[in-house]
């Protein structure tokens, strides 16, 4: 069910565990829908210089979150909060239907990190 | 290295029974309700198949019906109990971790307004057969109660539903589709009305199983046209696919004392050794009244599907308790039966062992586990924060 | 000499098709709703044998649903389509000489109070067009029209039906299971909206079959459970007989035209043949729109069964239009229906091709016919009568 | 379905065709339902001395014809008359049950020719 694409994200995930340095925090989902995205920012002059995940989930949760970091790192915080789960769909070439959920996990998760940053700030 | 854990989803067909298979295909090709001699060659090997299979469970040779699977015997056999009763109210039990051939046939017939109870189970698995002996009432058609479950393994008190049924005047199914293998099962001696079983799951083909009926007992037919099955099941007998079945039946049978032991000193070395070394695992089911082939353990802050394709890249087949393949996203109704924390439940992983399961093949799994283990959990938001 | 002329009932399995499926008994084993590489290898080839199925079809991949073969086919489709319509009334027409899996299960409903038409046919087995379209009324859910008789062979105006059926806004379903080696079948240009097919009848194994359902007609599981078909027919996927159905279907697909056209010859002249130098018989079917490989003779003053089993004394495996198999007393309802006087209707002989009956098979069965057909005459007090 | 003493009984049938010199004919069922049982008898003093069949029907029909001509020639007439269809099956060692009417059709044949030659004495 799941594309080459995924499995190799899933295979060598990027960007993972926590953030030394990190200045933004932002959680999605619960471990009783058996999904959680942790992600990690380190922000400088509201660039993202650096990020990373935690995640407990399957593995589309796991490819989402490790495309997402990679996907924000080198944006600035706006552009992050535009980011879209159907652009992490997109450059995990698509997931399967009832995967969708773990794509907007980690929209959410990204955005949560950012209004974490945009409240201490 | 290549380790198939995953025999209670399917078996690899016994070579033996390709070979039977392909004779079948091959050379006695006819139809066995034709009636020249290429017709009446294969019915005499189904005859001989289906008195085999028949032997097999104690039962008649005309009370074996051949089916697609165990599902399709699971469909029949509810669906046709309840449509020849001709009461008003119609009951059926069943326990909340049948697999979902039995739980969607009776929410599809609930809907009809039939009465479904749905009996909780212990931490282990187990029905309560008091609970059982209660929910009986006039209206009560069936109990319908796996032999084994296909995710934990928990075996189920079959003698003493039996007798239940039995005293209570109710029909008695069973879903066998797991224990096959295994388990040794006398229909007269377990007081087993209607019993479902798949081949697949005991190293023969794919798309074959049969449903055992009791003589008397009235169901009516699921599929119909023409004579084929006495009436009750009509379509061109799958002769090569029967054949194949009870050649794989024979097979186990032979083997089971030997080859039970030793899957049951496997099961139990994994379990020991996996539940003493690696932190925050749990067994999940019970630990002697379980299918010699099946370990069933959660690894706490862990998804089971990313456990399951970490081991799937070490070249390990298993199978996780939290139903992604089927698409839902809530976690095995099997393991939520269980009273386990919900979290847990999404980290159960089964492992299915086959007759050729190697100590050497164990080993390695173990080893690759731990590693599996270890690195998942440091991806996990939730190992941190304990 | 031993010579299979029963392929109508069952053929034998390609040597290519069995090679195939024993790849995947002892090789690519794994479930395909696994999601572990054993079970996506095993999807990956479930999905290309479904695209190629649906391909010949002209038909989308999502529009084939694997079933245990044309029984079941049959079944789904018109319970399929009856339970899933929300009206009071409902009506459902289908032919006289349909398959019982038709015939049967449209009794069945009746007894359920679905109204029922069964169109008469004519003396070569061909339905009326305008009896048809007179049939159709707003209560009409679905026209069940064979797309070639198992018996005797007739091809029905298919386009013709279609397009009466898309205009009437009437579902159209075809037991297509006689037709499927032979004839060139686009769902679309023929307005099919449900076509059931079984995979013994080209060259495949027995106990696999599929209902084609048009995307967006809506018909009720028959069989509940799992996921699998994407929730409508549930029940672990058979990987050895869905790749041995899809390679069965490519192989005939691929010499169709140079075996219909050796058969036909085959065909017409062994008709001829019998027709003009055996008294007292007659085609049965038509003398064109007929299968290929079929050829259904009536041996009047001789009873069907009698001389189906002298021929087979000879090595010769025919079927006899009679329904003595089945232990019905009464003449086949295919020939009745044709109008034919009851005796002769007792006396019909099937004679159905492989793709590779050869002339000398075809020389040796009309040299025993001859013989056989004499004794039996010698035999009869209805012959001496006249 | 059918066993070997039928099968060997419709390939080598005893006692074929029309008896020359026949004195008493008996004929059961009809063509409509597929079978028509022929039994030609010779009669003297009172004794079956040759019997013989014409038939239209299944192997079954054939085989109870061809078995109920050799169970009674020899007999008597009154034994004839008495010939059960439950011998002619036990005689063919079984038969499948909806062919039991063939048996039925080979008992009416005999009892008619029997009546046949009372009839005509
Ligand atoms: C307990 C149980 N019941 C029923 C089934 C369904 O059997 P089948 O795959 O033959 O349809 C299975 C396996 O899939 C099972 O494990
Ligand atoms: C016209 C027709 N429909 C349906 C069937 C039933 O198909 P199956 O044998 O696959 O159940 C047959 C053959 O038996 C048939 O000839």
């Amino acid at each position: 069910m799941y594309n080459e694409k995924i499995l190799n994200e899933f295979k060598n995930p990027q960007n993972m565990g926590e953030l030394k340095d990190a200045n933004a925090i932002g959680t999605a989902g619960n471990a009783k829908c058996g999904d959680i995205l942790q992600i990690f920012l380190k922000i400088e002059d509201d660039i993202i210089v650096d990020a990373s995940f935690k995640t407990f989930g399957c593995v589309a949760a796991i490819a989402s979150s490790s495309i997402a970091t990679k996907m924000v790192i080198g944006k600035n915080i706006d552009e992050a909060l535009n980011l879209k789960n159907s652009e992490v769909v997109e450059e995990l070439e698509g997931m399967p239907p009832q995967k969708i959920h773990c794509s907007v996990l980690a929209e959410e998760a990204i955005k949560k990190a950012v209004e974490d940053y945009k409240n201490k700030n | 290295m290549q380790v198939y854990l995953d025999n209670a989803a399917t078996t690899k067909v016994d070579r033996e029974v390709v070979l039977e298979m392909n004779k079948f295909m091959s050379e006695i090709y006819g139809n066995s309700s034709s009636i020249h001699s290429f017709g009446r060659e294969a019915l005499k090997h189904v005859d001989s198949a289906r008195n085999s299979i028949a032997s097999h469970f104690n039962a008649l040779p005309s009370e074996i019906f051949f089916t697609s699977g165990g599902t399709e015997s699971d469909n029949w056999a509810i669906k046709g109990v309840v449509n020849s009763a001709k009461q008003q109210v119609k009951h059926i039990i069943i326990s909340k971790i049948e697999h979902p051939a039995v739980l969607e046939t009776c929410d599809l017939l609930e809907k009809q307004g039939v009465l479904i109870t749905r009996l909780d189970v212990d931490k282990f698995g187990m029905i309560n057969l008091d609970e059982l002996k209660r929910s009986i009432n006039d209206n009560t058609l069936l109990v319908s109660i796996m032999f084994a479950n296909n995710e934990i393994g928990t075996i189920q008190p079959i003698k003493e539903i039996g007798e239940i049924c039995k005293k209570e005047g109710v029909l008695f199914h069973t879903d066998a589709v797991q224990a096959i293998d295994t388990q040794d099962i006398d229909v007269n001696y377990l007081n087993i009305d209607l019993m479902s079983f798949s081949s697949h799951k005991f190293y023969g083909p794919k798309g074959i199983g049969a449903l055992y009926k009791r003589s008397g007992v009235k169901i009516t037919p699921l599929i119909s046209g023409g004579h084929q099955e006495r009436g009750e099941r009509a379509g061109t007998t799958p002769v090569e696919l029967i054949v194949g079945m009870a050649k794989a039946l024979d097979i186990c049978a032979k083997n089971r004392f030997e080859i039970n032991a030793k899957k049951i000193e496997l099961r139990d070395n994994f379990i020991d050794k996996v539940l003493k070394n690696i932190p925050y695992t749990y067994l999940n089911g019970h630990k002697k009244k379980r299918l010699p082939g099946n370990i069933n353990i959660s690894f706490e802050f862990i998804e089971g599907e990313s456990l399951l394709m970490m081991l799937d890249l070490f070249g390990i087949a298993v199978s996780s308790g939290s139903a992604c393949a089927s698409g839902a996203l809530e976690a095995s109704h099997v393991i939520s039966a269980l009273g386990v924390k919900e979290e847990l439940a999404h980290s159960s992983i089964r492992f299915s062992m086959s007759k050729d399961t190697t100590i050497e093949e164990m080993n390695y799994v173990y080893e690759q586990l731990v590693i599996a283990v270890e690195r998942l959990r440091k991806l996990s938001p939730l190992y941190i924060a304990t």
